[in-house]
């Protein structure tokens, strides 16, 4: 009974995790600038990261690979927003300036 | 057709949209972006493929990259930090 | 599926030869490199495909399971001291590339060799 | 299903060597090749080499990346469009492709467990390494034991890498020598320190990427690991915080002599341990000799033999990253 409580937990922390996944995915394709792709990406990252190493975790139960699956977690948790912000930072000190709707536009037209 | 196959080709799925955005660009902060990406879902995909063959105690190739990754991607910064210091600024395709 | 199990070598061939196309193409010496960087990665591939064997794993021997298939480890051994091999090679090359281009200032192959002709 | 992943990493990785071949900017080619080092690190690992993988991981992800930007810095970020006439060269590659997947028919298929090369010496490593030298990868065995001789040639290569790469930068120029104020202050020397948030990560991370490094280095008997990979993850680690820290801070946790002095030790002590066997009677580098059981003995061997392995290849990659990064200044 337990196991199957647990069975059902994972596999929708699983699939949402993949559909998080997926969504910032698409995000990081489709939409217009810089920085509302680097929203997309790692806004889902970090959720769908989240939801999908739970769901393993969860599958593994008490042994090392839970441990080891943890770890993965923490660090993914600390250096991929670290990642996002650091290319942010680099992004903005270098002069890419958050597009408004005049600044798109002359961008089209100088490409 | 179990939960991580499906979990699976969500994050294939989703390499390919990273790896369209690096092809495409169009800055080279999009490419880095999608570098960053395709890294963390290169782990998801290591560790959800490590149980799917059922030996989790290869968990430790998606450590590495857990770890590693990140230091890639400090690297990119830093050499952005040195071009700008070094030469006037290059306006962004 | 028998037909896929060729896709490993195939892809084997396109690789190599993408890497060689840049290898000979390109101008760049830093290009040239990457060139052979993917040359030398399609080598790697070859190596790993042969080393799957149908319903293995990878060769570390799990304690109590008898009549687990494994992969064979020779190639790996081979593959894994050449990667790291490969790495340094290229930092090599890399640092060829560097006095060539304090020695000319310039990394194009063409306008090193303009400069090293008598005019 | 697993054939099918391979399928598809497998065709993402060409799209991706072409986006490598065709990108003009060499920095974006640089990105990419990092993105075609990870597709290739899954594949290995779907294809039953969770060592490879690993090396390649380790390998890939920072140190390539960080030597290539390294020389970017120093050359030439953008490739000069030519006008060259690419027919011939791409009716030459595609003639090539064409005969080499024609000849492909004759190999055995994915998988295929008549292959020859499953029936030559792997079988014998495969049952006899669990009774000879006891230790569970048979990797590590094959690389540490029965092909040592092999792994100390390539010790040997890396070792001459980095020392080539340091004679080349051993040349220096005149001029610019008395500019020592302005290399106080460049980029490289500084490192990332203004960058709070990444520095303060990257102090949280380096002793779990030092501590991961270790591991990788003592249990590479007994899962994926060795010398290889735990000297890339511990060059990696130093590398992290030379980029965060500066150069020079780095620089004076672990000199450049003392660096030296590990790329040749690594392999010093390599060979001793070769010679030691052969001074107890024994081969060179025949472990069975060093403990009066053979199979400890073996096992001993093979832990100094990845620690030389391990110690080379850590000081060999930082040398060439400082050696890279020195270069900034002259």
């Amino acid at each position: 009974m337990m196991e199957q409580i647990i069975d059902i937990i994972s596999w929708i922390m699983l699939t949402s995790g993949g559909f998080f996944v997926l969504i910032g995915g698409i995000g990081a394709l489709r939409l217009p600038n810089f920085y509302t792709r680097m929203h997309a990406a790692s806004v889902t990252d970090t959720m769908g990261t989240f939801l999908i190493l739970g769901g393993v975790i969860l599958q593994a139960g008490f042994t090392l690979a839970a441990i080891k699956l943890l770890a993965i977690l923490a660090f993914l948790l600390l250096t991929s927003p670290t990642a996002s912000y650091a290319l942010a930072s680099a992004a903005i000190l270098s002069g890419l300036k958050p597009e408004t709707k005049a600044m798109l536009d002359e961008g089209a037209k100088a490409q | 057709m179990s939960m991580y196959a499906i979990v699976s080709i969500a994050i294939l799925v989703t390499m390919i949209m990273a790896l369209i955005r690096a092809l495409y660009g169009p800055s080279l902060y999009d490419r880095v972006l999608a570098v960053n990406m395709f890294g963390t879902k290169t782990v998801l995909l290591l560790s959800v493929v490590a149980f799917l063959y059922g030996r989790p105690d290869f968990l430790d190739l998606a450590l590495a990259y857990a770890l590693i990754n990140f230091v890639g991607i400090l690297a990119v910064l830093g050499f952005f930090q040195s071009q700008s210091s070094d030469q006037p600024e290059e306006p962004e395709k | 599926m028998e037909l896929l199990g060729y896709y490993n070598y195939w892809v084997f061939a396109i690789v190599l030869m993408i890497g060689f196309y840049a290898v000979i193409v390109s101008n760049n010496l830093i290009k040239k490199l990457l060139g052979l960087a993917i040359f030398q990665s399609a080598v790697f591939l070859m190596y790993i495909t042969m080393d799957k064997v149908e319903g293995g794993t990878a060769p570390i021997i799990q304690a109590g399971v008898t009549d687990q298939i494994y992969s064979n480890p020779l190639p790996q051994v081979l593959i894994l001291t050449a990667i790291v091999v490969g790495v340094s090679t290229t930092a090599l090359g890399l640092a060829i590339v560097v006095r060539i281009k304090e020695a000319y200032g310039t990394i194009e192959e063409d306008e090193i060799l303009a400069q090293d002709r008598p005019s | 299903m697993i054939i099918i992943f391979a399928v598809f990493l497998l065709t993402l990785l060409v799209i991706t060597a072409i986006g490598i071949v065709r990108a003009e900017n060499l920095f974006v080619a640089v990105m990419l090749t990092s993105i075609f080092s990870l597709i290739m690190a899954a594949n290995f690992f779907i294809l039953d080499a969770a060592d490879v993988a690993l090396t390649e991981a380790a390998i890939g992800a920072g140190v390539t990346t960080v030597i290539f930007l390294g020389a970017l810095s120093l050359t030439a970020e953008r490739e000069k469009k030519v006008d060259v006439s690419r027919g011939l060269a791409i009716c030459v590659v595609v003639a090539t492709a064409l005969v080499l997947i024609y000849a492909t028919f004759d190999k055995p298929r994915l998988g295929d467990p008549e292959a020859p090369v499953h029936q030559h010496v792997a079988p014998w490593y495969l049952s006899e390494t669990e009774t000879l030298i006891g230790i569970p990868n048979v990797v590590t065995a094959v690389l540490g034991s029965y092909r040592a001789y092999d792994t100390l040639g390539e010790v040997f290569v890396v070792l001459a890498a980095c020392i080539g790469v340091l004679f080349l930068f051993s040349a220096r120029r005149e001029k610019k020598n008395d500019n020592t104020l302005n290399s106080l202050t460049s980029p490289k020397s500084i490192g990332l320190q203004h960058h709070f948030i990444p520095r303060v990560v990257g102090r949280i991370l380096l002793p779990f990427i030092i501590l991961f490094g270790l591991y990788v280095q003592f249990h590479g008997e007994y899962g994926p690991g060795g010398g290889f990979q735990a000297g890339a993850i511990l060059a990696t680690g130093i590398i992290l915080f030379a980029l965060l820290e500066g150069e020079q801070r780095a620089l004076a946790a672990i000199p450049s002599r003392a660096l030296l002095w590990m790329v040749a030790g690594g392999a010093m002590l390599y060979s001793l341990v070769g010679v030691v066997g052969l001074l107890l009677g024994g081969n060179f580098l025949d472990y069975s000799v060093l403990s009066t059981d053979p199979v400890f003995g073996q096992q001993i061997g093979i832990i100094l033999i990845e620690l030389g392995v391990g110690i080379t290849v850590c000081g060999a990659l930082l040398s060439i990253f400082h050696a890279f990064a020195a270069r900034e200044n002259y």
